[in-house]
């Protein structure tokens, strides 16, 4: 809108799913990683969680509640990292919570009629992909706006599964249904996800290291690692109480890595990013628009297959408003993580703290017994702030 | 056709120059009710380069879009053919997986994204679908050794100025094993100097049997690069050659004058001298990066514009002499520190809107991201910046009044076609520029600042532009500051011209000072 | 109103044309109560024009002026709003249309009969039974869910809550949270938040089948056994009857919603060919004939007589309940 | 998305309110004008309104009926018209929906209160230009997008309106209230109203003539007269019918005459155009972007509180749920209506035909009884067909 803001773009880049590594080529990697936006999401949700803590008596920090917290984000946070990938191309998709709806009927149809854990999975993924397709086609082959297309989505995929559901809860499901998002995680996995994140972080480290041509590079190296150290014991010494650590997780890792690693590494991903920039650059530079948004919408069908999975693994059944409002909340954690509604902006890892930020208000107030309006009225302010101060320190840093 | 000259291409060449690349049989592109391209011909063989010359609109662009698909089949009438096959290009990516690559006219540089990935976009490197960003950094700096960039590849696009944005494409364009290499205009917005290693570039590129359409309103690039030239007028092939011909006469086939009227427009501007209070006065101004380091991009410029008078400011490539302009301007994000006056009035404007209203304006050096509203219409683009004064009760915009003032504009600037409701969009690229250059008239102009005001105009439109700035200088005893790294243009144009080497002015020169000693100025072998 | 009558003639429809509005079709109750009232009202020869209004007052109100275009003779009105509908219910009245109230009476009108569900004593079922399932000899835990409170069921349900339970000695209420919505997943966090603050809680109250549905999944996920915790709800869902099989859920109450319909279009038919509508069981203060539709708890207990005899036909099924094996398991 | 689609832009400049008359130079007129987004969407309300006087044997096209429609669109018409004009320069309002429920609450709580017809609107057109201005407060200062920002309206001013309404209806308010939509036109308003349209039709043909450089436009001229004699007549005929014509009417012309005018003749109104269009660009040609934008939600801000009057006035109560959903209603009329997402691209008469489109469905739809599952599914099809046809038409044209 301003010259300002127009400058502020700059340090996020398309890198920015990592941006320290990014930024820090301009300017000094400290200050950047103060700046992230994924940093002051973080410093938010902890301020949070602090205060949640303090005035819950010491509820909020039990393991219990992180395993609660861990659950009620996911749903939520795998459609924020499909939605910001969306959008970073360019796109919207307002069908999303209906789409999820309808796979999470047909997983839970199967799993009535007595099919097993993975082919009802399956069932519900193939539903997905097929809602994608005819979305992905509808965009590509009409020209219609994806605004449009979702629209119409959104209002159609809920009204065929209420149709087919006659409005009544399906289920409930098998307890192996459920297990796949609420049950407790093997300790096998858990000592797995504790070495990944051990291995994760030392490349995080060294990167650091080799990468960086300034002072200070050695305390970033032992800061990294002491984190990423710390991360690691916490996952094993949580995973081992008696609540554990849900499956859950490792479906927000998993659609976290996967999503992350095409706009960070695959070609694919530049183009996603090229495309949401600036559409007649990647029209000139020779990308093939028409299937980068084709094969964008397809890989979100995926995500209607696993998020109606998750909504109705969580439920226990699958439920006639599941996923109601799920694409606003998840285009707001889009963009609260970072995501520009211009294109060409954003990241997984934003998407999916925005998606923890919300979550953790929701849990946290709920847990307070904070009457619902009330709930509304904080939430709200507390969106504004964060997103307010991120931008502030954003443009300090860059005045100064 | 009013020519009975051969035609380029159209019969095979003379030293038996093997295949024909790349065949086009009566191309035709309509707009509307406009025909825009009329029945085309064009042939390139192998190590062929054909240039195509014309005035601004003449439909040099739309040719190429055709031919790399940007335009797409179906949407033109005629046949193009690549090694004989039928080709029917629906997107440059099609265009491109043919062998036929085009650097287009305008820029297309997504500011956030890094140079590498802007250089490689489609064509990233690595395997399995994941993108080897090492491959494509050493691949990224050896195509930028071509220019002698020095550049970060793992940086934004953001740090690049326009030219250098300009030769990452070029760059990458030519690192590319293209079999028809198209550039639409590719030394408009360079430097002398950079100009010359891409024509080097080109002439091995043709050893190599690569076909190349080159697109140039510097006709005097022609001799070095050129084999054959063809020439058009309005959408249509007027003339064609298979040598470079006299520039005089290439000049006369693209306007459709006579020869003599045409130099008679040579001229020589009598130099106005400085005298009464100074229309601009620059002290000790310095201008900064906006971040941490407090880079800066200017420092300690003090200089004088006096009504009148027209100052040329030449510099080689990040000078800074962009960072001035937009300082003076009030369009700088960072901090600056100095003294300035505008017509008497002390202070630097604090945004752009102030700048104006102090009798301030500026043409900027990015025409497309920062001087084009796309989807507007022509009247609209022009009068953006003189709304206020076009406006009844300070409230609606007085219509007519605005018509008239944008059909004068439009006459004065020969802004063609001569219609203002239609998008912007639909002008050629010379003529978008006219009316932006239409935009600075503000009333009570006092100051004007041109950042690089005739990147990609012709001959023709490039006359009119100087005859209307010293009009515009002389006759509103306006003062001018012409940015340019145009040698020709600071040296004919300027009363007096400042040479900015690395953020500092070093060294002032008047009229009839040598090229020479502007180059060195320029690159700080003499200090003053 | 001109000949609004005489234009529904025009448009040719058999019989008396009775009008229904629905507030929302993301209940399953109201979907077969809607197919179930175009089937009595065929048998009585009458046709149906029926609207669902999307939660949306708005919607609903358009939904009732273009039925009045249409000609309709009664409306049939189950109201988002009660307090919002005076002002069409004389709409209707001026314009020669019968109005009955269904599942809930509108406030500051006079419609020409009621036929509903009383939330009050709903939610006293549901109260009662919390108390009746109450550990001996100690102050019982329990949790309240409730619905929106933007809507006239959970206060009227409220009511109940607060004079049964809110000043009940033998009972300390741990957690007490209404749900926007009546969102499912929202219920599902309250519950969780509940069990988070208190480990041990006796018994959940809830108002809907969905919210306790939603207290199943996170009793289970606080490792708790079957059986162990009561919790109430409403309106019979197949998934909740299931939870009642296998214990996670205490009770739902049922409303009779057949005859509820059926009594809908035994008065609408009545009204519309200009012959006595049955018999009251009582009137409210203004006079206005009201139906009550009968309710009843329905616990692992009588679950059987539930299905084969209570349960209309088409609402429910024996697998539905037990799974793909049970079809029989309360015999045919 | 694709060069296609981007150049499709072309003909739709700022003038555009106006579109037949800018492109027309550039087209031949009558192609213009059988090409035109407005002209694709009356021509689709037309074949919707013949099908469903068809199928519900007359009831459709009768005056009582067009009464109906025409109030039932009221609310929706004016909150797209405001919309378009938002996310023409840029920026989008999610809250609309939360803040006419807000202003509505404030209306008619004055009422109950025993305020005049008067005074009561006033204090809720008060309350929205004070939403209107936090709003725009908020974007311009802390430079939060104002996806995020109006996405914490849309959640904080229905949480406020409920925690003070305790969620329960206000109302009922004064007959005086109701009357300003849902009564019926006087009969000289009626009169007053024919001569309008006499009057606008008038010039609009006398503009046709002088712009005209081609045949036809002499046939032009007579066709624009017949059409705004038709007009007139129907509406003077209509008046005079039992039912009338109703007050929401004078809402929605209110609305569109002065937006209208704003985007097409006021500086304002080209300043937004343009700086949707370019932001950056907007900034070098002197636009104070922050002016114009807290401008543009201050507009919206009164709009909040004609809508919230409109939602009470039609309601007759202010009802807790009243305006849900208003906002995905209004984007969706305005984008139907040519808005482009992307900015710089819109009109109000569009936005308005949009909104027309949308209401004739739900009218129809209701009057013919068409199940709800079926009646979303048909909507939704219409809508992408819609669009696609007059992407598809567009494109044609602009490759011959
Ligand atoms: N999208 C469009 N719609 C309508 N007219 C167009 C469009 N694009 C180009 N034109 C018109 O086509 C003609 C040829 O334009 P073109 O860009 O090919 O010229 P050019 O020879 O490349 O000029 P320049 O030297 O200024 O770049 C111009 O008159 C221009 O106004
Ligand atoms: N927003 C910015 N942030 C950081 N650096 C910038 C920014 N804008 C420009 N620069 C830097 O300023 C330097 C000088 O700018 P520029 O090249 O435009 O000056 P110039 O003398 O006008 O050169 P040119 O001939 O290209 O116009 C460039 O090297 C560029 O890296
Ligand atoms: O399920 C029902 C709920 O949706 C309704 O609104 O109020 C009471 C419940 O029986
Ligand atoms: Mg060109
Ligand atoms: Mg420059």
């Amino acid at each position: 809108m301003t010259l300002q803001e127009s400058s502020r773009k700059v340090p996020q880049t398309a890198d920015d799913h990592d941006a320290p590594r990014a930024a820090g080529r301009a300017y000094s990697r400290v200050v950047a990683a103060l700046l992230s936006r994924s940093t002051v999401l973080t410093a938010a949700a902890l301020v949070l969680i602090l205060y949640f803590q303090q005035v819950s008596g010491g509820l909020f920090l039990t393991s219990t509640n992180a395993s609660l917290l861990l659950r009620q984000t996911a749903v939520v946070a795998v459609v924020a990292a499909g939605m910001a990938m969306l959008i970073i191309m360019g796109e919207i998709d307002l069908s999303v919570g209906s789409a999820a709806f309808f796979t999470g009927l047909v997983v839970a149809h199967f799993q009535v009629q007595g099919w097993g854990v993975v082919p009802s999975i399956g069932a519900g993924v193939v539903a997905g992909i097929v809602l994608g397709l005819v979305n992905g086609l509808v965009i590509t082959r009409f020209a219609v706006p994806a605004f449009i297309v979702t629209l119409a989505g959104f209002l159609l995929w809920r009204g065929l599964g209420l149709l087919l559901a006659k409005a009544t809860p399906i289920g409930p499901v098998s307890n192996d249904l459920i297990f796949v998002t609420e049950g407790r995680m093997p300790i096998p996995l858990v000592y797995g996800l504790g070495l990944a994140v051990l291995a994760v972080g030392a490349r995080w480290a060294i990167a650091g290291r080799r990468g960086a041509e300034r002072a200070g590079s050695l305390v970033a190296l032992i800061v990294r690692l002491t984190v990423s150290v710390a991360i690691a014991v916490l996952v094993i010494v949580i995973g081992q109480t008696p609540t554990g650590l849900p499956n859950a997780l490792l479906w927000i890792l998993g659609v976290a890595m996967v999503l992350g690693g095409v706009l960070g590494r695959a070609k694919l991903g530049r183009r996603i990013f090229l495309l949401g920039s600036n559409a007649e650059a990647a029209v000139y530079a020779g990308i093939n628009a028409k299937r980068t948004v084709l094969i964008g919408f397809l890989v979100m069908g995926a995500i209607y297959g696993i998020a109606g999975t998750m909504l109705t693994a969580r439920a226990g059944v699958a439920s006639p408003d599941a996923g109601n409002t799920l694409e606003l909340v998840a285009i707001a954690a889009a963009v609260i993580g970072g995501t520009s509604l211009r294109g060409g902006v954003g990241s997984i890892r934003g998407a999916i703290l925005g998606a923890f930020l919300l979550a953790t208000m929701d849990n946290g107030m709920s847990l307070l017994g904070v009457p619902t309006y009330s709930q509304n009225v904080v939430k709200a302010i507390i969106l504004v702030l964060a997103v307010a101060l991120d931008g502030y320190f954003r443009r300090r840093q860059l005045a100064k | 056709m009013d020519n009975d000259q051969p035609v380029a291409g159209a019969v095979p060449s003379v030293d038996g120059r093997a295949t024909a690349l790349l065949v086009a049989r009566s191309l035709t592109k309509v707009y509307g009710s406009t025909t825009v391209l009329n029945d085309v011909d064009l042939t390139l063989h192998e190590g062929q380069v054909l240039a195509v010359v014309g005035e601004n609109g003449a439909g040099k662009s739309t040719l190429v879009k055709i031919l790399s698909g940007v335009v797409p089949y179906g949407e033109y009438a005629g046949t193009v053919e690549v090694d004989g096959n039928p080709a029917q290009f629906s997107s440059p990516y099609a265009s491109d997986t043919a062998g036929v690559v085009m650097v287009p006219q305008e820029l297309h540089v997504v500011p956030h994204l890094t140079i590498a990935e802007n250089m490689f976009a489609a064509h990233l490197p690595g395997r399995h679908g994941l993108y080897d960003e090492r491959a494509a950094v050493r691949e990224a700096r050896k195509a930028l050794e071509t220019f002698g960039l020095e550049v970060d590849p793992r940086a934004p696009a953001a740090v690049l100025t326009p030219s250098e944005r300009r030769l990452i494409v070029l760059a990458a364009a030519l690192h590319r094993s293209a079999r028809v290499l198209i550039l639409d205009e590719p030394t408009a917005a360079l430097t002398e100097a950079e100009a010359g290693v891409l024509l080097d570039r080109l002439r091995s590129f043709r050893k190599a049997g690569v076909g190349i359409i080159y697109i140039t309103h510097r006709l005097d690039e022609l001799k070095r690069v050129a084999d054959d030239v063809m020439v058009l007028r309005n959408g249509r092939l007027v003339a064609g050659y298979d040598s470079v011909p006299r520039q005089a006469e290439l000049v006369s086939a693209m306007l459709g004058e006579t020869l003599r009227s045409i130099e008679a427009i040579a001229h020589v501007a009598p130099t106005k001298p400085a005298s009464g209070d100074p229309a601009l006065r620059v002290r000790n101004l310095s201008v900064f990066v906006n971040d941490k380091q407090q880079r800066p991009r200017v420092l300690d410029v003090s200089l004088d514009v006096y009504p009148g008078e027209i100052v040329g400011l030449y510099g080689l490539v990040g000078a800074g002499r962009t960072e001035l302009g937009r300082a003076l301007f009030g369009a700088w994000p960072g901090p600056v520190t100095g003294e300035c006056h505008i017509g008497g009035t002390q202070g630097l404007p604090k945004n752009t809107n102030r700048a104006l209203k102090r009798g301030l304006s500026l043409l900027v050096e990015d025409r497309k991201s920062q001087g084009v509203f796309h989807g507007q219409s022509v009247s609209s683009n022009m009068t953006v910046s003189m709304l206020d004064d076009l406006s009844r009760m300070r409230l609606l915009v007085d219509k007519p009044r605005e018509r008239h003032r944008v059909d004068e504009f439009v006459q004065k600037l020969g802004v063609r076609p001569p219609r203002t409701r239609i998008a912007i969009d639909a002008l050629s690229g010379g003529n978008q520029q006219k009316v932006l250059l239409g935009r600075c008239l503000i009333d009570d102009l006092k100051v004007l600042i041109l950042d690089e005001p005739t990147l990609g105009v012709d001959v023709g439109a490039r006359r009119d532009i100087y005859q209307l700035v010293r009009k515009i200088a002389r006759e509103l005893e306006v003062g001018v500051l012409l940015i340019s790294s145009d040698v020709d243009e600071v040296l004919t144009e300027a009363d007096r011209i400042l040479v900015m080497y690395k953020c500092r002015i070093r060294g002032e020169f008047s009229r009839g000072a040598s090229a020479h000693d502007l180059m060195s100025a320029a690159t700080g072998a003499s200090m003053p | 109103a001109q000949g609004d009558a005489g234009q529904g003639a025009s448009a040719g429809n058999k019989g008396n044309l009775i009008g229904v509005s629905l507030y929302t079709n993301q209940v399953a109750r109201f979907n077969f109560e809607e197919k179930k009232m175009k089937e009595v009202a065929a048998q009585n020869g009458d046709s149906v024009i029926s609207n669902f209004a999307n939660n949306n007052l708005e919607t609903q109100l358009s939904q009732i002026q273009s039925m009045f275009q249409r000609g309709i003779k009664v409306l049939v009105l189950n109201q988002i709003n009660s307090k919002a509908f005076a002002p069409i219910v004389s709409q209707a009245q001026q314009r020669g249309i019968k109005v009955i109230a269904y599942d809930e009476d509108v406030a500051g009108a006079n419609v020409d009969y009621v036929v509903q569900r009383d939330n009050v004593e709903m939610g006293a079922v549901q109260a009662q039974s919390v108390i009746d399932h109450l550990p001996a000899g100690r102050v019982a835990k329990v949790a309240i869910i409730r619905g929106d409170p933007s809507t006239p069921a959970m206060v009227q349900m409220s009511e109940s809550y607060d004079k049964l339970i809110g000043n009940n000695p033998k009972i300390e209420v741990v957690y007490d949270n209404t749900t926007p919505g009546w969102d499912q997943a929202a219920a599902q966090r309250n519950a969780e938040a509940a069990l988070q603050k208190e480990p041990n809680i006796d018994a959940f109250l809830v108002m809907w089948d969905n919210g306790a549905q939603a207290v199943a999944q996170a009793l289970k996920a606080t490792g708790k056994q079957a059986g162990t915790v009561w919790s109430t709800g409403s309106d019979g869902s197949p998934a909740s009857l299931a939870y009642i099989a296998q214990g996670w859920q205490g009770q739902t109450t049922w409303t009779a919603v057949d005859k509820q319909a059926t009594n809908a279009m035994t008065i609408a038919h009545a009204f519309a060919s200009g012959s006595e509508p049955p018999t009251p069981d009582s009137k409210t203060q203004a006079g206005v004939p009201v139906l009550h539709t009968p309710l009843s708890s329905v616990t692992k207990d009588n679950l059987c007589e539930f299905l084969t005899k209570s349960a209309p036909t088409g609402w429910v099924k024996q697998e539905q309940v037990f799974g793909s094996e049970g079809a029989s398991t309360c015999g045919q």
